[in-house]
């Protein structure tokens, strides 16, 4: 099933949702992620792996990369959310995928993105009383070092 | 009087004599079981490795916790030495080399040894660390539950040279060794297997588990006590050893040579079954050790005892 | 939580006036003894660890120097090996350990990580400089990522070497 | 702490610390074991003691510069992770290797799996309680492998052999004797380990029926690699995603039943005999040709972003790497088998012993350099 033809299939059932040109990628707004990730698991695409979940810091936004896989059909999805600078907030998948607990603490650790309903949201790799976010491009360590123009 | 405290010295010096030359011994043992060289630097092949391990160990700061059981943790380390050398006073080592020839030889043996899972236990609650204290747990339930089926293969041997008495058993296999009768061979094999359950080795070290309890009991102890624990599991080790010999193999029963070296020889025989034992096998679960005891090895010494006493009556 | 401040144990043995003979042959009994059984604590943090067990095995066989007996309980060890990146996360655990230590210990900071950080200098926000930054003394560094097994048995008998010729045993 | 009341025996739950210094936790991994005697009711992983924060490291490193760092992600398999990143950036680029580039990579990756299945073995054998003796057994096999490895690219453990677009050097030249012969001499020592450990009565005893992990389970925890396979469902990326060329290869899929830590331990076994087999044809067709790499070594990929996996002896090794047309990446996410396989340890733990967690997180066989990166 190449992934357009699974976006063609998502596409029938949920208008609001565009294809990113060279990736592939499914971009779906911040509200319908629950709807549309449990419609992908009981369907019968049978997305029933949620293998990863990346977090980018782009300029202005942070963009949530869900990469889904199905054992059972042998095909995977990479779903996107673009989560406007003010109010990086959205759906935990916690009850749905059960890797999502831990996934979603390291991607709230590192970069600052709040799960609502999450088991229980805490720090995973950094020590629990870790002042800021790492991985965020604003975050500079003072020893950062500045990278040679090449 | 005199005469006893030669007894007494002889003995003490070849008590410690003997736990150094195990602790070098075990060592090479593993080493070469896992195709390495084993201790090879500290004199020739490692020889002086052991009294290089106590000068260290006596010269260790004696670290003891916070809030550990003072009296209790101070106590700990004498119950788990004192037990087994009093041990030695029954055995047989030749003809006449015997300290006290006590008519009720291997009882008083066997009531000395269960005294030292006291001292474990002690150590276990007195060092105030929940690893030592499960460790100690572990090991009063162990201990307990392995003294039955082993009284019960002695019980066999005793029915056997119907006396108590060291000495009279080991002249009753003048003849040959008990060794040879079949329900003796399985009396031998409860024997061995409750043996190492008794003193902590190879597949019923549960209570110093290394892989789950850190250092199980012996957690906390640094320096010299750690010694004592070390040195009273050897000679403890010793002891199974030379009982069973006496038992099962007929003491210092032997052609040629004279008897002390044949007791010596087939102790030390005894001895590396064991380290081989340990070093080859996983070590059994908790629960899994108990079911063993109280459903396998308790009936079998049972029945055992039951055809002894049949065969005797016949 | 600060280091707590060593007790020397030699102040415990008084010097006998005219005693030298028999003392010095004792200094140099404890010494050899100290040396020839430096008991390891299994402590393994990361790429390291996997080299120092290495060297446990069979081929690299750490046993012949009296030093195959890895410990896992603080109380019972001599020399604490640092194999591995000290994190964040990792310092105070770290510090406790070499606290509980009972009092001739040393430390071997094997690996560069251990030493400085080593690849994780720049650029990282979660490991600490190597163990001098814990306030923990280090007594032999072996430099490598990871050092080969001669490297820490080379290591380690530096570290004996240093035992050996300990002045005023101090440790 | 809650008591639980029966009549008047008062029993009370009590919390138990197997800290990041512990014999069995294979690393720096800190489990906090809630007891109720020697029944474990609850636990809590904490993680995080050996994160080095490479990812934020990545953004500071060109794509050269990054090789080395994959070698410390999981420190016992570094020909595997080297792979992954740089057939992930060799995507990116769209870059085509050599066909012996590709038949050397199959052939180290292989037998960095066999080292890493040997020391999860040895590790998890120690953790029974076979004290060190499987392990030093394990370890000798190993450094056979670590001779080959060091005569290849003259390192023990991290090898930073692979470059972008092929591999550093090329085979040398008595090395596919030396490989032949230890083929033949790890067939043997296989068996013996059938032999020595698998069928003995207290290692069945101690990992039968333990720490069992149903299908659905599994993959809800994505979990991957040999536990996924133990488990019962044939999913291997070698197979059903072919890369490099494992389709030309002929090779099976061991998979376990019931999914118990002996199975997990079974499964490692049977791939060790696999990748064996994998070796043997990877090398009699090994093309000629020139492996190594004549492009430059600053590489400016296109703005874009690319994901992909490849089948690490721990589970899948995902690079998600996004660049920015600059000589550095913009973002890189590495996705840790471990990571989710050390996820799924508190479910199955509940109600076990701790003779029981030791074994089972032995068979889980984690690795903290990749979970905590």
């Amino acid at each position: 099933m190449r992934t357009n033809e699974i976006f063609m299939a998502i596409k029938t059932d949920f208008p609001e949702v565009r294809q990113e040109e060279e990736t592939g990628a499914v971009i779906i707004p911040k509200e319908s992620l629950l709807k549309i990730t449990r419609y992908l698991k009981n369907h019968r695409l049978a997305f029933d792996n949620l293998h990863c979940i990346t977090a980018i810091d782009r300029t202005g936004r942070v963009e949530l990369a869900y990469t889904l896989y199905s054992i059972s059909e042998h095909h995977g999805i990479t779903l996107k959310i673009y989560l406007t600078a003010g109010e990086e907030n959205v759906a935990s998948l916690a009850e749905l995928w059960k890797s999502a607990n831990w996934l979603e603490r390291e991607v709230y650790d590192l970069f600052g993105v709040i799960f609502l309903n999450h088991p229980d949201l805490r720090r995973i790799l950094n020590p629990y009383d870790w002042k800021g976010h790492p991985l965020r491009k604003s975050y500079s360590h003072p020893e950062v070092s500045i990278k040679p123009r090449l | 009087m005199l005469m006893m405290l030669i007894a007494g010295i002889a003995v003490l010096a070849f008590i410690s004599a003997s736990a150094m030359f195990l602790i070098w011994w075990e060592r090479k043992v593993s080493a070469h079981i896992q195709s390495r060289f084993g201790p090879m630097r500290v004199g020739w092949h490692g020889v002086l490795q052991p009294i290089a391990d106590a000068v260290k160990l006596l010269l260790k700061e004696d670290i003891r916790p916070a809030e550990a059981d003072k009296l209790v943790w101070w106590l700990a380390p004498f119950f788990a030495v004192v037990p087994p050398v009093m041990a030695f006073a029954a055995i047989p080592f030749g003809k006449s080399l015997i300290p006290k020839d006590l008519n009720v030889g291997i009882l008083y043996i066997m009531a000395i040894s269960s005294v030292c899972v006291i001292g474990i236990f002690m150590a276990g609650w007195g060092s105030n660390n929940k690893y030592s204290l499960l460790g100690g747990m572990r090991s009063a339930a162990q201990i307990v539950s392995y003294e039955i089926p082993m009284i019960l293969s002695m019980i066999t041997v005793v029915m056997h040279a119907n006396s108590l008495s060291m000495q009279k058993i080991v002249e009753a296999q003048s003849r040959h060794w008990n060794i040879l009768h079949p329900n003796m061979l399985l009396a031998a094999l409860v024997y061995t297997i409750a043996a190492t359950a008794e003193v902590n080795r190879a597949p019923f070290d549960i209570p110093e588990a290394e892989s789950e309890l850190v250092a199980g009991f012996h957690t906390e102890y640094s320096g010299m006590k750690f010694a004592m624990f070390f040195i009273g599991e050897y000679t403890n080790l010793f002891i199974i050893a030379a009982i069973s010999t006496t038992l099962f193999f007929g003491g210092w029963h032997g052609p040629f040579l004279p008897p002390v070296v044949w007791f010596l020889s087939k102790t030390y025989l005894c001895i590396f079954i064991w380290m081989w034992v340990r070093w080859t096998f996983p070590r059994a679960r908790v629960d899994q050790l108990m079911a063993f005891a109280w459903k396998v090895l308790t009936p079998i010494a049972f029945v055992n005892l039951a055809i002894t006493g049949w065969l005797l009556l016949k | 939580m600060a280091v707590t401040e060593r007790i020397p144990a030699s102040k415990l043995i008084q010097r006998i006036p005219g005693g030298g003979v028999f003392l010095t042959t004792s200094e140099n009994i404890f010494k050899w003894g100290k040396a020839s059984s430096l008991w390891p604590m299994t402590f393994g943090l990361a790429c390291c660890a996997i080299e120092m067990i290495a060297t446990g095995a069979s081929r690299f066989d750490i046993d012949r120097f009296g030093a195959g007996v890895f410990r896992a309980s603080p109380r019972q060890c001599d020399v604490m090996i640092i194999a591995g990146t000290i994190c964040v996360k990792m310092n105070d655990c770290i510090q406790r350990l070499y606290a509980q230590m009972p009092e001739p210990k040393y430390v071997i900071a094997m690996g560069n990580c251990a030493i400085s950080g080593g690849i994780f200098y720049y650029d990282t926000y979660s490991v600490t400089k190597g163990t001098d930054s814990l306030g923990i003394p280090v007594d032999v560094f072996i430099p490598g990522c990871p050092p080969r097994p001669e490297n820490l048995l080379f290591g380690l008998m530096k570290l004996q070497e240093k035992i050996r010729n300990e002045k005023d045993a101090d440790k | 702490m809650n008591t639980s009341q029966t009549k008047d025996i008062c029993t009370e739950e009590f919390l138990i610390n197997m800290g990041p210094q512990h014999p069995s936790t294979h690393g720096v991994l800190s489990l906090e074991l809630k007891l109720d005697g020697e029944m474990i009711r609850d636990c809590t992983a904490h993680i995080g003691y050996l994160h080095r924060s490479m990812e934020k490291l990545a953004e500071n490193r060109t794509y050269t510069q990054f090789i080395p760092y994959t070698d410390r992600l999981d420190y016992v398999a570094s020909m595997n992770n080297n792979m992954g990143y740089v057939m992930a950036v060799e995507k990116l680029l769209n870059l085509e290797i050599s066909d012996r580039a590709k038949y050397i990579r199959v052939i180290a990756a292989e037998l960095n799996r066999i080292a890493s299945h040997l020391i999860a073995i040895g590790t998890f054998a120690q953790d029974l309680g076979a004290f060190a003796t499987p392990l030093f057994y394990c370890f000798r096999e190993r450094e056979k492998i670590i001779d080959i490895f060091d005569q290849i690219c003259g390192n023990r453990l991290t090898y930073n052999y692979m470059r972008i677009g092929g591999v550093q050097f090329d085979l040398p030249k008595g090395i596919d004797e030396k490989i032949k012969k230890f083929i033949k001499y790890m067939r043997s020592k296989v068996d013996d380990y059938d032999w020595l450990l698998t069928y003995n009565t207290i290692f069945l005893a101690r990992s039968k029926h333990i720490g069992l992990l149903p299908k659905d389970l599994a993959i809800n925890y994505s979990v991957s690699g040999p536990n996924l396979r133990a488990s019962g469902v044939k999913w291997d990326l070698r197979k059903d995603e072919p890369y490099l060329v494992y389709e030309k290869l002929e090779f099976d899929i061991p998979v376990g039943e019931n999914g118990d830590s002996w199975d997990r331990y079974k499964v490692r076994l049977e791939e060790i005999r696999q990748s064996l087999k994998i070796v043997e044809q990877a090398l009699g067709a090994l093309p000629e040709g020139d492996p190594t790499v004549k492009i430059g070594r600053i590489h400016k990929p296109s703005p874009s972003e690319i994901y992909l996996r490849t089948e690490n002896p721990r589970g899948e090794l995902g690079f998600f790497i996004i660049s920015d047309g600059s000589a550095y990446p913009y973002r890189l996410k590495i996705r840790s088998p471990s990571f989710s396989n050390l996820a799924v340890l508190p479910e199955l733990v509940k109600g076990l012993k701790i003779a029981d967690i030791v074994c089972i997180l032995g068979s889980l066989d984690i690795l903290m350099g990749e979970t905590d990166r």
